[in-house]
């Protein structure tokens, strides 16, 4: 049987079914997950996607992070489930406080869109298993509140223990400190990446398949373990 | 204060009505009296007044658009014509499309973001009512001078607008227009399309029909805002009338609106409503008349139920406002609990506001009282009809007269290169990225072509590989100097766009910008704008299927550049296939299609170079066209090319640039003829092609089968845009061009 | 120096998404004395010299042109000691 | 009904872009006594009932809780007279 990944969707959520579609080709099993249960659906590994949830009026993250939801899937991480934020997931992330640091308006207080270049600098953590050190890879990035802030000695500590899992090469697209684009929590079951690897899962759809490779990491963590 | 109801009314033929400042005519006044028999309640008063307005009933220009469907071409493609809240095309397999493009130029002026982004919220309610999921948007704009101290206020304010409210719904922005010119300052256009797609069994249709049915109204909560917006604002201009007119303007709220989309596609999959109409200019008013006209006529609402953000609202008020982010529908009774059962899910409030019913009245009460009583039809659809004076303006003989032939060309190789680097880096030519890079062109996970592509264009959904194209274009400076040509040169425009991805036109949209309806010579350039399109579309065979008219965009007594913008969507059987506009590899051949001749007037070249406008657009060529668009088409479906880009704004020349740097690799060209006009020209119904050795035989074959001229002008390699003629040689490194052409937008823009 | 704060808010009749938002949330994490929230925004700006009356002015005519669009925004300015 | 103000601005170390955007536009347009500008945000609270220190006190876990992010903000509390 296929490993299930859960995709949670809460209202404002946008990049659900993405995610899905990204799990699927990699071939698992997506499940939707309704923000408004405490129920994970027995799945393996849990998506939160992007998009501008409760419209992301307040912070980004700042009011999906109290979805009933979200404390079964902080129980869940807390004991090893593997936990994938990209972007606003991300940013719910750094607010539920799985992941260290905050995400803070661009710096050139523009939303912005394009294809980023990244480096992978963490090859252990759930997500970024299947990549080689310091792959350089392709995937689009969209966000207004994408600059990755943490005090110096989180950012230190980030960098000592190799929890930076990948950094935006090429330019720094909104001012993140030390270039981050990704990082993961201690124990590498819990990544947060600013851009979108879903869209880059499917030829002729997007700048490469380099997105791919995230979910197929956690696919093969899965199936191993 | 006490409430004006129908049996007031009757007692009081003669009691003063302000029917002059809700922008009635008199006649138009006398006629309600006629219609209801005794004078209007002031709440009959105020919903006549916003139905019976230029932006609601299109009576200035209903006369004309006529034509749309009086010349309509034979096709089979169109499931629903115009007249609904969007015309529906089939595109096969049992997918439907629906798109629309709608202008919010007046309240985009007043508050930038909040204006442009409420007209993003208004057309996909547009698009979501006829049964679609919204999948894309595009926002044609145009802005005065790009360096005009207003210019600097107000594109910031609706880009970031256009983007927040799309990103933040999930729709992908797949194109648009970014054009600046003087005419533009302070009355820039803000145009907004949507396109949706639905499988031919839902589509839906805002008809109020079976006694007995309910009305409920669901989504945002009703506010004093916009109130009088529609009479006051799409009618009037500012500056004649000072700022007291000034409509207060609606904030949008996107996340209200991304939860009542997907609340409605999960009502909508169960099938369990009769009719939908979204609430747009004139709110409850619009929506109930417009579902009682079109059902079986009868409809009694009980306004107390309509739930209110502000509880002081007049019931007048109640039902003008233009509060954002809410929808209207029939259903029957027995579905009901269903239907709240997922409004709750979604967290949207939704509420029975009124009865459907066989009284052929629209009848309201509030607070027991029975406020207004009148035939629905009257109110939305009977509105008057203006037969409005047109006469070609006293100007327009000087104007044509004044052709671009006698203004200097560049002679040297320097004067080639600067001519080049002008046009390039100007404002309408430069690249448009500062502000496309802040619209998501990702999300959804179908966008196969995107800005700066010719069209943008999405995949249906993941089931097929099946794919719609769409771009939007209007040279206005071309509707100046001749609106019926001008008008056939914005379709052909869209209509080669799309083509140039490989995908075939099928159907046509149209925003018709223009001044103020009661000057006859704005009266004139509307007519013979609507006509030429309508014969354009006829000939090309691709119907227009709905629109939208902003009239009064004028600043004092000067009137905008006539600008008619032209969408056309297109299908692609395969999306793999579609054609991009970057050249791919080194040493492909450059063929241009069509034929190129000396064609100058209202270009670019004049307009960045020598700010003219003067003498007659180029000529359109319909056939052509078609011609053209046959082979674009063959070649992609057969893998003929390997590049392709449409020669319009900045000819040759900026085509050519513009699939370097895409491509990221130089070309050479080869010119026979005279380089200006080779390089500038503007000629209709041209593309250039780039193909390999293997693939340049077949398509000289193609083109000479579908009698287009095909002419090898290039090669594509190096680093550097190369052209040797015989009166001229000149090399511009891609380096240069690609700073250049960034340069300007951020430049002016980033501060 | 001294310290001008400018508070904007949108006017009272205009929808506010944001405070609502937080309202609804305030309201599902329990904190039912809380009747309405209005979200606005918050500008402290550092004054080199004397905040005299044409100082005010003149931040006045910035929070004007600038801070607020008083289509639909109002604005406070109030001088905050330190 | 009471009001309560909760502002919430960067920590002062932590860059404000939007801020500096304000402070260079600012500049730009004459107003040179304004030597810096920093923007955060203020919520208005309609509070039902007194406004007591327990009441303070669950609005002060409001602000900490969803208001603030408090590894980036910090916020202040206080009582507004109407
Ligand atoms: N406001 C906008 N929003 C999105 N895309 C835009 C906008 N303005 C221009 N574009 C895109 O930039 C590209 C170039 O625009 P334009 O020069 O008008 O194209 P064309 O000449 O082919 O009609 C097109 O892909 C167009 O869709
Ligand atoms: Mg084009």
């Amino acid at each position: 049987m296929s490993p299930r990944v859960g995709v949670v969707t809460f209202p404002g959520s946008l990049d659900d079914r993405d995610a899905q579609r990204a799990i699927r080709l990699a071939g698992a099993e997506p499940v939707a997950l309704w923000h408004g249960t405490t129920d994970l659906s027995k799945v393996d590994a849990v998506v939160l996607p992007g998009g501008f949830s409760y419209g992301d009026y307040l912070r980004a993250g700042a009011i999906a992070r109290f979805a009933p939801i979200m404390a079964s899937i902080i129980d869940a991480a807390n004991d090893g489930m593997p936990v994938f934020g990209i972007c606003n997931g991300f940013q719910v992330l750094c607010e539920s406080h799985l992941l260290p640091g905050a995400l803070t308006r661009n710096d050139h207080l523009h939303f912005i869109c394009r294809d980023q270049k990244l480096r992978i600098e963490n090859t252990t953590s759930a997500f970024t298993y299947g990549f080689n050190t310091n792959q350089e890879i392709v995937i689009p990035l969209k966000n207004g509140e994408g600059s990755y802030i943490a005090d110096e000695r989180t950012l230190d500590e980030l960098e000592a223990t190799g929890r930076i899992i990948a950094r935006y090469i090429d330019g720094n697209p909104n001012g993140s400190r030390r270039d981050i684009a990704g990082i993961t929590n201690e124990a590498g079951n819990v990544v947060g990446l600013m851009p979108h690897p879903e869209h880059a899962v499917e030829a002729g759809f997007g700048p490469s398949l380099d997105g791919l490779t995230f979910f197929t990491s956690v696919l093969s963590r899965l199936v191993n373990a | 204060m006490s409430i004006d109801t129908t049996a007031q009314a009757s007692a009081t033929p003669d009691a003063q009505q302000p029917w002059s400042e809700l922008g009635l005519k008199a006649d138009e006044y006398d006629r309600i009296k006629v219609i209801l028999g005794r004078r209007p309640t002031s709440a009959e008063l105020a919903m006549y007044s916003v139905m019976w307005s230029e932006h609601c009933s299109y009576k200035s220009s209903k006369v004309h658009l006529r034509q749309f469907g009086d010349k309509a071409p034979k096709t089979d493609a169109l499931l629903v014509g115009m007249g609904e809240n969007a015309g529906v095309v089939d595109v096969g397999d049992g997918y439907a499309v629906t798109f629309k493009v709608e202008s919010h130029n007046h309240p985009s002026y007043v508050e930038p973001y909040q204006g442009a982004a409420t007209g993003i919220g208004g057309i996909v309610r547009d698009i979501l009512t006829m049964g679609a999921r919204p999948v894309a948007v595009m926002d044609p704009l145009r802005f005065g001078p790009a360096d005009a101290p207003d210019t600097q206020r107000v594109l910031p304010g609706i880009v970031a607008g256009i983007g927040g409210y799309g990103n933040c719904l999930g729709l992908p922005n797949i194109g648009g227009e970014v054009v600046f010119d003087q005419s533009y300052l302070g009355n820039p256009l803000v145009n907004a399309l949507c396109v949706g797609v639905m499988k031919h069994e839902d589509i839906l249709l805002a008809t109020a029909s079976g006694t007995g049915n309910l009305v409920v109204l669901f989504g945002a909560k009703t506010g004093g805002d916009g109130i009088g917006g529609v009479s006051v604002l799409a009618s009037e201009t500012f500056d004649a009338d000072g700022p007291a007119k000034r409509p207060s303007v609606q904030v949008g709220d996107p996340f209200t609106e991304k939860v009542l989309i997907e609340c409605c596609l999960e009502i909508f999959a169960e099938d369990i409503i009769v009719g939908i109409q979204d609430l747009g200019g004139a709110g409850i008013s619009c929506a109930t008349s417009e579902l009682a006209s079109n059902g079986d006529g009868g409809m009694h609402v009980i306004l107390d139920s309509v739930p209110l953000r502000d509880a002081t609202l007049s019931p007048e008020e109640i039902l003008m406002s233009e509060s954002q982010e809410r929808m209207c529908a029939i259903l029957e009774p027995a579905n009901l609990d269903r239907f709240m059962e997922i409004c709750a899910k979604w967290d949207v409030d939704a509420v029975v506001i009124g009865t459907v019913n066989s009284s052929g009245r629209l009848t309201i009460e509030w607070q027991g009282e029975q406020i207004v009583d009148v035939p629905p039809r009257t109110v939305a659809h009977e509105g008057p009809v203006y037969n409005r004076p047109f006469a070609k303006p006293a100007s327009q003989d000087a104007l044509v007269a004044n052709s671009a032939a006698s203004l200097a060309r560049p002679t040297s190789a320097d004067e080639f290169v600067e001519t080049v680097l002008t046009l390039v880096g100007s404002p309408n030519l430069a690249d448009k990225s500062w502000i496309t890079s802040q619209y998501d062109r990702y999300v959804l996970g179908n966008t196969a072509s995107a800005t700066p592509e010719d069209a943008g264009m999405v995949r249906i959904d993941d089931s097929t590989s099946r794919g719609v194209a769409i771009s939007t274009d209007c040279n206005a400076r071309f509707t100046m100097l001749n609106p019926y040509l001008g008008a056939q040169l914005a379709l052909s425009e869209a209509y080669r766009n799309v083509a140039a991805t490989g995908a075939r036109p099928l159907a046509v949209t149209n925003c018709l910008n223009f001044g103020s309806p009661e000057d006859p010579s704005v009266m004139w350039q509307f007519s013979e704008a609507v006509t030429g399109l309508a014969d354009a579309c006829l000939t090309l065979g691709v119907p227009v299927t709905g629109g939208n008219v902003s009239f009064y965009n004028q600043t004092g007594e000067t009137a905008i550049l006539p600008t008619p913008v032209v969408g056309v969507l297109g299908v692609i059987d395969d999306v793999h296939t579609h054609l991009s506009h970057g050249l791919p590899a080194d040493g492909l051949t450059l063929i241009v299609l069509g034929e190129t001749k000396a064609e100058f007037d209202g270009s670019e070249w004049a307009h960045a170079v020598h700010a003219h406008l003067g003498g007659q657009p180029p000529q359109p060529d319909l056939e052509a066209e078609r011609q053209l668009a046959e082979v674009l088409i063959t070649a992609a479906t057969d893998g003929m090319v390997s590049a392709a880009h449409d020669l319009s704004d900045g000819g040759l020349a900026q085509a050519v640039v513009e699939m370097c740097l895409r491509g990221n690799r130089g070309a050479t060209l080869n010119l026979s003829g005279d380089a200006f006009t080779g390089l500038w020209s503007e000629s209709v119904a041209r593309a250039v092609v780039a193909v390999t050795s293997e693939q340049s035989a077949g398509l000289l074959a193609l083109a000479q089968q579908h009698g287009v001229p095909a002419a090898v002008m290039g090669t594509s390699g190096g680093t550097s845009f190369v052209v040797n003629s015989p009166d001229v040689t000149f090399s511009i490194a891609l380096d240069t061009l690609r700073e250049v052409h960034t340069a300007t937008l951020p430049a002016l823009f980033d501060h | 120096m001294a310290r001008v704060v400018v508070d904007v808010m949108l006017k009272s009749e205009i929808l506010d998404p944001q405070g609502k938002a937080v309202e609804r949330a305030a309201d599902r994490l329990g904190y039912s004395t809380i009747t309405s929230v209005r979200q606005g925004k918050r500008f402290e700006l550092q004054i080199d010299g004397p905040v005299d009356d044409a100082a005010l002015a003149s931040i006045r005519e910035l929070a004007e042109s600038l801070l607020a669009n008083t289509v639909i925004e109002d604005f406070t300015v109030r001088v905050e000691d330190n």
